[in-house]
């Protein structure tokens, strides 16, 4: 019986088997490598942000790192991205201040940004629903003829949903260039994706589609950096839409609001963080080479003084204005707000009995 | 001047809009081989390809989110839903992101998307064809919503809501695609959203409504002709609302019946008749009355002219007012 | 590469080859033909009342009732059947007066049925909003540990909702005794199937559920039977759900109110007219020597006669009272109704100016 | 009695009616393994089966559709939408199918489900975790809509859903989730659908609320308690509405400030002040004031305390009515 995809369900991977990667030459592999460490320290840090209340509840996304930086190194700077909360700090590969992620996460419109300024997307909380943006994005880019691809983030259980469907399923009918990228971390929050499919794998999702789908090592960085360029070619010659399951374990909770004792296996949690995406890549770097100690240090020493550095810029914004509660909601606004403003100011001037 | 039904006229807008600026682009189920199941969208393939007259698989929710992204790549869709309760799939994408990206990137980038659809009811049909769904978008932040009630407004609004920077959601009320006939500019041709039509004066009593209820209010205006001086007011747009327009008619005829179609329980008729108890009370010579539909499902069509607003429930609810 | 659903996008198909199915004998193959003939009857009845008024806009299901009735007779009486608007008539199926389906297309309020009362559900307008249902109602059935199993038919624009895919979903994770009937009638009122996905069949979907899924002549009776028994048996016997593509084409308009000639290539439909369901059936049934002149006339005299008698009481029915907009909006309703309804009694009974 | 927090007596309810009745089952998002991700559903997957408190696919849509399915088959599903904004994938479900389908058949049989939901704001999370729309459940007939501010009513009402014929939508303000505690009744025990809860008595001015802001206006009455008798009037149930209770009110203050979460325009407010408008013209001696969200997308969460009505706004329109 056919009901697979094409490929079967093998993960492909390249550090394990120490292949290299065509066209990657050391400069390349080293700068995958920062990418994953500056997400990595994004992530470390964030989590002792949220215990010291600096931020609020933070979506951790510890172990996801391969994907996030294998993905969009593979693609150029014109492409778009479509994140998902999983992908808060995305930006930070694009150029972004930490700043501005760390403002997202404290709850101050100062994390807000011009998706053209990075040609990524806003972070999307409702699970899913930036499928069909991704799509339409795309979609307008082959309209206008244009090189540029996108590529959607979205998890195991976003599968389940119908503005996955309708995204995807657009996607194939107008042969967009788009890459539908699943993180399948096998949870979403407590709920194992054997409850969210009766499939084998969620790459046999991509037959339904009519698109060619592929599976790898989610843990592997270079293995999805090949399965995105690869995509990415084929959406650049008109090839139309790749579904690409990357699969990994989230070894950490959900959120900093979460606690997965009551649901998740700790054994099976310990193993893959024996196994987790940066140290495997680090010491693929070091067989190869390509690293040493003090490298490694450096690398590590610039992230942290990054965040460090953003974390101070992100305090030292000045508390945002209630106007802005008003400023943004529509380009051209309803004459109302400018009265509801004042009376607002006014009260919050005065004082109360 | 041409002289055109309601629905020449959208068709008019559409080709108008398309000449003038390539980047609006016509999308939705059926609009494009088979012109829109009320011809509303007809000779637009033919005349500016099926790419800019898109047959979309058939799935609200993803016309609407794909919409979104092509704004992103600069384009100015107008997505329509084939009818009112057909719509409801798109709520999601409307509320959860249509109304908030514009804010979202902190003003950095537009959302010129246009949502035009069919509505209301008294046209015999199936179920789920009658709906008047204005509430759940008026509601909700960050769109905007016009409800025509004449050709010529119906061209206008539709051609200002393309051009508007923000989210439009257009209401056209099938009941009178075929019936209203008028005078319609031809060519180039807005009517400002946010201002109200006054559609005719009187001095005891304003009959507020849009849509296919502003024609009924007439009759109703006609049919109390020998008892009252009766004005009616079309609001035209709901979001902005030309809340001036309303107090003032108010301020003069201190009587005041709200008629929709649409279910009562917290339909737009609410929400004007609050901003009278907030803003015109020392205006208003008795109460607010609202003539409206049901708080029940649109029924089958033998009952539906009980359900709809009629010409004997306003006058009703007039004579009502003026016995107060 | 393995991008198609087990058993590949061959036909199955009985008729042309001649096949006799197992465990059909002549009288059910006649009780098959009788409810292709009623169905016939009832469509084109209704083209005609429609035509004369009697009826509201209709949707038109000739060339379908191979589909129909042969999904349904491989169903007991207590499967459960879940119809789009295109079945609106297979309540006649499980003994509906056709008066009740004459009325839900006269608007009148006596077109309402109990579904437990024939074990179906309501006629569903909103496209692919009754998969969920019925997905939840076969879960329903296997958490009781009953027998029953659900059939739903949509089409195939229905393929591309977010309600299929979260219904269909729903069913392969709870292995619910459900199975999915797809109508491909190759349009979607304007809208061809290859508008409506990249996949090269339908049936391809079946493949992201984790479910068998299987491709069968639409217009072949005996093969509709006899693939939707087998997945029947599957149901009961804890298989899960089946995707079932039926492929046929829509020779005639979407409604009355459609005029095709904009879209369609009208010598296709000539072909498929040749060809359609109800002839090819009795060609068999005749060759077979199950079927002379003498029984035709009695089954289509008998079909004639229901109609006639159906449209006669639907229009006996007195009109349906005011008090029907209020009555059953909720099992328990709001004081406020009476006081509305009294009103409106009030305004109707008066006149005005 | 027992001394709980607002999401215990939710729990509570839900222990004592699965235990009641096993056709009552849970579903949802995490309410099974995890227990709910509030922790509303602790303990039924491990006292009932996995069958009764199911952990379903991520699909909201398909949890209210296969809801539907669920009463056919005679259960009484109790769905949980795991926050406000993420209901809105089952809307259409909701407006087509939950609300319609016992008229469409012509009452022959119940879809006596349960929608439940934590919603509203001040609890500082990110984006798409505040918002309060049960305008868009109130507005769809065939729906009734609850909204409990005290541990003892979500227990009750939560319980009178679960037993009510028709659909529910219970809406449990998480701002107020561990922070309101009081005595509830132990074991069976119901709060009537549709009677509103006079939470203090007043003479000048009354303040109609539901949810967290009942809370709230109970801060403003002491806040005002040197310039005014002020009454709080906690609705309860939206729908039905408990339209005498609001009525008496009024009559005996003659001044009243409608306090909503929501966006302002056609926010349940506007139904109550529209009401009020119609019914109780000859008792008000200012105008009906609502202080609501306003019709902007709810603000990330530095700004939230401005957006939010609040003890401030609160009393500066009861002191406008005064000075009226
Ligand atoms: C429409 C919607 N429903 C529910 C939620 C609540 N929620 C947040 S994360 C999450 C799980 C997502 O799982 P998955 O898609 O696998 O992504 P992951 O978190 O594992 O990256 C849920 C249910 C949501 N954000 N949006
Ligand atoms: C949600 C929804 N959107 C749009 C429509 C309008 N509509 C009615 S039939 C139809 C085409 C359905 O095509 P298909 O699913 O192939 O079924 P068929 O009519 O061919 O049997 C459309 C778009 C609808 N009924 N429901
Ligand atoms: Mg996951
Ligand atoms: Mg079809």
């Amino acid at each position: 019986m056919a009901r697979v995809a094409e490929g079967g369900h093998e993960l492909r991977r390249v550090l394990d088997e120490d292949r290299e990667v065509d066209g990657l030459g050391e400069q390349e592999l080293l700068e995958l490598y920062r990418s994953m460490v500056l997400l990595r320290t994004y992530d470390e840090r964030s989590v002792i942000y949220h215990r010291q209340g600096r931020i609020g509840t933070y979506a951790i996304f510890w172990n996801h790192e391969a994907m996030q930086a294998g993905a969009v190194h593979a693609l150029d700077d014109e492409d778009w991205i479509f994140p998902s909360y999983r992908e808060s700090a995305i930006g930070l590969l694009r150029g972004m201040p930490a700043a501005t992620v760390l403002h997202w996460w404290r709850g101050h419109p100062a994390g807000w940004w011009n998706p053209s300024d990075y040609n990524l997307a806003s972070i999307c909380v409702p699970i899913a629903t930036q499928v069909p943006h991704a799509a339409g994005l795309a979609w307008g880019k082959k309209l206008k003829g244009e090189r540029a691809c996108a590529l959607t983030f979205f998890g195991d259980g976003a599968t389940s949903e119908g503005a996955f469907h309708e995204g995807a399923n657009f996607a194939g009918v107008m042969q967009a260039p788009l890459i539908l990228f699943c993180n399948n971390n096998q949870w979403a929050i407590s709920t194992p994706v054997s409850a969210q499919t009766h499939a084998e794998a969620l790459v046999d999702k991509a037959v339904g589609y009519g698109i060619p789908g592929v599976r790898v090592d989610g843990g592997d960085v270079l293995a999805v950096y090949e399965a995105t360029r690869e995509a990415v070619e084929r959406a650049r010659s008109g090839g139309g839409p790749t579904f690409i399951e990357a699969v990994t374990y989230r070894a950490a909770p959900h959120a900093t609001a979460d606690d997965p004792r009551a649901y998740i296996d700790l054994e099976r949690v310990e193993q893959e963080k024996q196994n987790e995406c940066l140290g495997r890549y680090e010491r693929y770097l070091r067989r190869l080479g390509a690293l040493g100690d003090d490298l490694d240090k450096t690398i590590k020493d610039e992230s942290a003084e990054l965040m460090r550095a953003g974390i101070t810029a992100a305090e030292a914004e000045p508390d945002a204005d209630v106007g802005l509660l008003f400023e943004h909601a529509y380009a051209n606004p309803p004459a109302s707000f400018q009265a509801e403003l004042a009376e607002l100011r006014r009260i919050l001037g005065g004082d109360v009995g | 001047m041409a002289d055109l039904l309601m629905i020449e006229a959208v068709n008019d807008a559409l080709h108008v809009e398309l000449e003038r600026d390539d980047t609006v682009m016509v999308m939705g189920e059926d609009v494009g081989r088979a012109g829109g199941v009320f011809r509303a969208t007809a000779g637009l393939r033919e005349r500016f390809g099926a790419d800019r007259c898109v047959d979309t698989p058939l799935a609200e929710a993803g016309i609407l989110g794909t919409a979104i992204g092509l704004c992103m790549a600069g384009f100015r869709p107008v997505t329509e839903m084939q009818y009112d309760a057909f719509s409801y799939p798109c709520l999601d994408q409307l509320i959860t992101h249509v109304g908030r990206y514009h804010w979202r990137t902190g003003g950095g980038m537009e959302f010129p998307l246009v949502v035009r659809m069919p509505y209301g009811g008294g046209v015999r049909a199936p179920e789920m064809h009658d709906d008047s769904p204005e509430t759940y978008y008026v509601h909700t932040p960050g769109v905007k919503v016009a409800i025509p009630s004449t050709p010529a407004d119906a061209k206008g609004l539709l051609a200002a809501a393309i051009r508007d920077p923000d989210p439009v959601v257009i209401f056209e009320p099938k009941l009178i695609y075929r019936t209203e006939r008028s005078e319609v500019p031809e060519g180039d041709y807005i009517v400002p959203l946010g201002k109200a039509r006054l559609v005719r004066a009187g001095d005891d009593v304003t009959l507020v409504a849009y849509g296919a209820m502003v024609p009924l209010c007439e009759r109703a205006a006609d049919a109390l002709a020998d008892e009252a001086s009766v004005e009616v007011l079309d609001l035209r747009t709901l979001k902005p609302l030309d809340e001036d327009g309303l107090l003032a008619s108010v301020a003069k005829t201190g009587r005041v019946v709200i008629v929709q179609e649409a279910p009562r329980t917290a339909g737009f008729g609410a929400e004007l008749a609050a901003i009278l108890a907030e803003k015109a009370m020392l205006d208003l010579r008795g109460p607010v009355l609202r003539v409206t539909g049901y708080d029940v499902p649109y029924p089958y069509w033998k009952l539906e002219d009980a359900y709809m607003p009629s010409v004997e429930r306003i006058v009703d609810a007039v004579r009502k007012l003026l016995a107060f």
